[in-house]
């Protein structure tokens, strides 16, 4: 269903917008034909600091969507949180400026074949990319709901455009902000009944991204969720973005979440396993 | 100056010849395929696999990496498939692809070292066996064989009995010693023919909200241009005192000049690592640099700048 | 959260308190003249002074400093006054400016330590005295003292020794040792009343025009915020081990995060050297940034916050 | 006759002036009353690299010209050579952009009581110092003739105003793009007996002004020269940038150039000492 983009590139890219929205900067890059491979669910990876910088790994981005013709070429856009040195840093740019920039990398949200009731569920920056997919799913013939949570109003990021894609868009707070009081997890059971939701999709904390398999396994739905584990290449060389997942045959295995992910099949992945090796996995001693 | 298809880039270990003086380093490209999608394998001198070990591995718990000042620490704990699984999937398509292969090794016991080496003597297609010995050491309360010489020499010598004649044998050793050239002395009376310098530094991160270590592991190894230094220093001590014996340096290489500074050291050859994960294409970057910068400079061949900062 | 006035920083080493966490680290402060143009010595916990020898010494030809990522690297060779002069010209200034003083030594000798800790031990206004035992040893062959577990302890005995009772000892360790922890038990039981870890790594930058190692001195010390994970790790180590050793810890240490690091992996106070050179300000930067960071996390005091990180 | 700048501050200064001239970049910041200490000889450092750089290590850069009033209150101006990356990165910055300075650092040329008849001698950006010192020695009745010298005419430092405040201004360059073809010592015998000079004062690279003194002691002249080695610190903390000078008992010292330099007495530098302590230095082994 889902399958690993093989059509990666590097190259220096121009960024031709940032502009803050809430919490967060929307970015936009001129990529050429980059784009043309991108699919919902994939990510980008862009070296941080500039020449001289003591940083020395790339960050990932979701990417927010792309577009492969238009005043400026091909573009992918982000959206990008100023959290740590590395984020502030790329927030902190101008027009004009370029960056280096790995992608499109990972593995896409799989489309159903068939029109199907879908359920998008992101926390934070993490609905990024279920904007995207929300339009080709939507091409699809697909009903889109989504849920979009965070902690206060100005962590929700849910543009206008993106608004018009869904059928349905429910939004809660931790402080109450704005939206419904509470995490996505209260509301998602109501949601999947009135709307009679066939899968989920989810991307956002690891901590909601397991509440949110939770509720989809006692609905006995499909979950794919995108995935986020610390990356120091974002190209599968490294084995730092593993998480326990089981294969085929239901053994746990440590995996990699940059090029067996980031989106998963919810129902593999072992959650909770922080700072231990599941039992049982492959290899454990 | 010369015209660049001239320039000699042809290094040597053990009987084995190597197009390119750039490998990668073990543990940081993979199984080789991974980055096969940025550049042809057949660029490297060789591919070092990632170290294996007899049985499959699941590794360390995550966090496994934390960034650091021009560095990083990682603690894989050496994950993989086990011999078997990897000679039956990653060595057929190295092999497939063209790639030149250095399978990179690691045991828990001098047995285990001995039965890789025997597994290994009879697969076609390998051009040398890199001993990772900078693992614990099971039956000597878990001490790393790298910091001991007895124990370095011990693995070195049950490799050499068991892969026979062909394969050229690079011990890698660990800087976190009190005199590395010690112990190189010991691997290479024990019958190694190259040495790889240098492993990671052991490290550690505090994550100071959660004020626990960040890594699951809790200490990990440090790799990246913040050790670069450790890593000439290391290179030019036993070069000084083993000048015939050819080095496999790395440590923090991410360009030509980087490179440049370890084969004048006295190192023969360069193994990218850390580097792969800012820049899919550093090994690439990394030779066409070194040949640039060698002939701006007046030599003919790699083999020419080796040690060149030893001379008086 | 607490008022910052109640906040305690004082910290203990053997009988000595100091009013502040924060120390310059030896070798990177001058004789404590030079900052006290961008703040008031007072507001150090101590100033470590350059370590001091006998005799006068040169130090070493230039160059004797290379930058490095996120580092760098000093072939200083412990150019200083010899301890006469040192005590006409440097002291006296430092108690008259009311700075706490905490005096570095280095020989080639035990009995030069010994000497030293003679001389000292009447000087008034003294707080402490650090043994930099990271000095080559010229009755073995050169091998530095911090190398070798027999010669760190039979220094820091002759320190013990001939100091008496009164001034705190603070053995300075080397990372460039196999095991940390094993010197650090030898010095303890010697009667060294703390640590100070970490000493700079040895390490080499070439010239790549030149074709020769950078520094006149060939090798120098690598020191700088490139450490810092191998500082914490030593730190860390040696404090699991010896629970009750209070460490001053140093290695990198350019901001009040990098401090929290080593206080919660076992430092009771800190020392800052590179730092200094890029940020003259530094130590007081540090300072204020602990203390800040600490009270956020709910602590009161310093001491409630070291070692933390070994908490299950 | 020569003595240390104490009013050394740190603080975060304004570009605002950035000027592209033959091989150098002259650029002006605004310091506040940093300019107020600043005397000829005198030096500032710079972080380099912006917040999350690789490089620890500050550049010095001799003051160019200092002034405590005008449009932008007190102002600094450099003649900074973009060569490596520190100084790359700097002369790339932009109008408006911060960098952390400290200064006045050093000791400053010595200026006689009497007027003499002096002799200024600069190699490639070490002419810098020298045309704010040629002011000061105009101010005093000096008579000041100049020597500039470098490899190639674009490494002449020698803008129109700084010309006018000497009396003659010779050139030389090694390829013979402009002026006298040949080094500065060529031209230097002939100038001293036309103009009787008395004194001379030198800044370039450390062969130039070993061969500077030499001929100053042929002549029997005073000599001051700001000299420069590698410095990690610039305040006198680190003991990096030592060079052999001997002390008033004419005992050699490895003396520290941040703090009891730049500028020193040329007879009392031990020139040509390039990686050896010369012996009979205090303290040498
Ligand atoms: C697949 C994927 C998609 C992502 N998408 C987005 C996005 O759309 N928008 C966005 O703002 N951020 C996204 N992130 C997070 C982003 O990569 C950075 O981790 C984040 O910007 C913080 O980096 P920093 O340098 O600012 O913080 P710092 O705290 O200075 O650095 C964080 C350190 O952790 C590493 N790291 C990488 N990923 C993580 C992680 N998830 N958690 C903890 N540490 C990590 C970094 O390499 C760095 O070493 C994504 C991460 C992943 C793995
Ligand atoms: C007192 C003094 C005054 C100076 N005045 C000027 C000036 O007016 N204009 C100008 O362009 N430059 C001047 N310099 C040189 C300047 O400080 C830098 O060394 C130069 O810009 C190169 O730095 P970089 O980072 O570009 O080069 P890099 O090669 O990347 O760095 C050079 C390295 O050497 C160190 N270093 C510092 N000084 C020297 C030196 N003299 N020789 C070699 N290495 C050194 C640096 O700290 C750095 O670590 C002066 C230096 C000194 C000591
Ligand atoms: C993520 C990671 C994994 C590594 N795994 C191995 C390994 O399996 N075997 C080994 O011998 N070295 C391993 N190393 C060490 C590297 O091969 C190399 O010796 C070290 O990182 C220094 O080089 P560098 O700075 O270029 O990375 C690993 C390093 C990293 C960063
Ligand atoms: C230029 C320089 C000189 C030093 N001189 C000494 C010294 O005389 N005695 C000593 O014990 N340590 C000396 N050190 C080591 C420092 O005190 C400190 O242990 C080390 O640099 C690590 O800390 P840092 O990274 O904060 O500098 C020196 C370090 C530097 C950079
Ligand atoms: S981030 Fe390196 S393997 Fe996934
Ligand atoms: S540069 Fe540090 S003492 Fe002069």
């Amino acid at each position: 269903m889902t399958s690993i983009n093989k059509k990666a590139q590097q190259r220096s890219v121009e960024i031709i917008s940032n502009k803050k929205v809430g919490a967060y900067h929307h970015m936009v890059f001129a990529v050429g034909d980059m784009a043309t491979f991108a699919k919902p669910g994939n990510f980008v990876a862009i070296s941080v600091g500039g020449s001289n910088s003591s940083m020395i790994l790339r960050r990932a981005f979701a990417i927010y969507r792309s577009s492969d013709r238009g005043q400026y070429g091909g573009t992918i856009e982000l959206v990008v949180a100023p959290h740590g040195q590395g984020s502030k840093w790329l927030t902190g740019l101008n027009i004009h400026d370029h960056v280096d920039m790995v992608g499109p990398l990972g593995v896409n949200f799989g489309i159903p074949t068939e029109p199907v009731n879908a359920l998008l569920v992101g926390g934070g920056y993490g609905s990024a990319p279920l904007f995207g997919l929300a339009e080709v799913l939507k091409e699809r013939g697909c009903r889109v709901d989504m849920i979009l949570g965070a902690s206060v109003a100005g962590k929700i990021y849910a543009p206008l455009e993106g608004k018009r894609s869904v059928n349905s868009l429910t939004i809660t707070t931790e402080d109450g902000s704005t939206g419904n009081k509470g995490k996505v997890t209260d509301v998602m059971p109501e949601l999947i009944k009135k709307h009679n939701s066939e899968i989920i999709y989810s991307c956002g904390p690891m901590p909601m991204l397991a509440a949110v398999d939770n509720l989809a396994e006692q609905f006995g739905l499909m979950h794919q969720c995108a995935v986020e584990e610390s990356m120091a290449c974002g190209i599968g060389v490294c084995m730092t973005c593993v998480l326990p997942v089981k294969d085929d045959n239901g053994v746990i295995k440590m995996t990699r979440s940059c090029i067996d992910g980031p989106v998963m099949d919810g129902s593999r992945v072992v959650w909770n396993s922080n700072r231990q090796i599941p039992e049982g996995t492959w290899g454990a001693s | 100056m010369i015209d660049p298809s001239n320039f000699d880039m042809r290094v040597k270990f053990g009987h084995k010849y190597f197009d390119s003086p750039v490998f990668t380093a073990s543990g940081c490209a993979g199984s080789g395929k991974e980055l096969s999608q940025f550049f042809s394998l057949t660029e490297l001198g060789a591919v070092v696999t990632k170290s294996i070990a007899l049985k499959p591995r699941s590794g360390r718990p995550t966090p496994r990496m934390a960034e650091t000042p021009s560095g990083m620490l990682n603690s894989i704990g050496l994950q993989g498939p086990g011999i078997d699984q990897f000679l039956e999937d990653d060595i057929p398509w190295l092999v497939a692809n063209q790639a030149r292969i250095i399978v990179s090794i690691s045991g828990e016991t001098v047995d285990d070292y001995a039965s890789l080496a025997r597994r290994l003597r009879v697969v076609p297609g390998l051009s040398g066996i890199e001993v990772n010995i900078s693992c614990p050491n099971v039956e000597n309360r878990g001490l790393v064989f790298a910091c001991d010489p007895v124990a370095s020499r011990d693995v070195i010598e049950a490799v050499r009995r068991n892969i026979g004649g062909e394969l050229p044998i690079i011990a890698k050793l660990s800087p976190d010693v009190t005199d590395i050239v010690e112990i190189a002395g010991e691997v290479i009376s024990a019958g190694a023919d190259g040495l790889a310098l240098i492993n990671t530094l052991l490290g550690m991160v505090i994550d100071i909200d959660k004020q626990r270590p960040k890594l699951a592991g809790k200490t990990g190894g440090l790799s990246g241009p913040a050790i670069r230094p450790v890593a000439v220093r290391a290179i030019y001590q036993v070069h000084s005192k083993f000048k015939n014996v050819p080095i496999l340096g790395m440590g923090g290489v991410t360009s030509g000049k980087d490179a440049l500074e370890m084969i004048f050291a006295g190192a023969s050859a360069v193994s990218v690592g850390t580097a792969n994960f800012g820049n899919p294409t550093a090994a690439i970057k990394v030779k066409r640099e070194i040949r640039e910068l060698l002939m701006e400079r007046g030599f003919n061949s790699i083999s020419e700048a080796v040690g060149v900062a030893h001379n008086e």
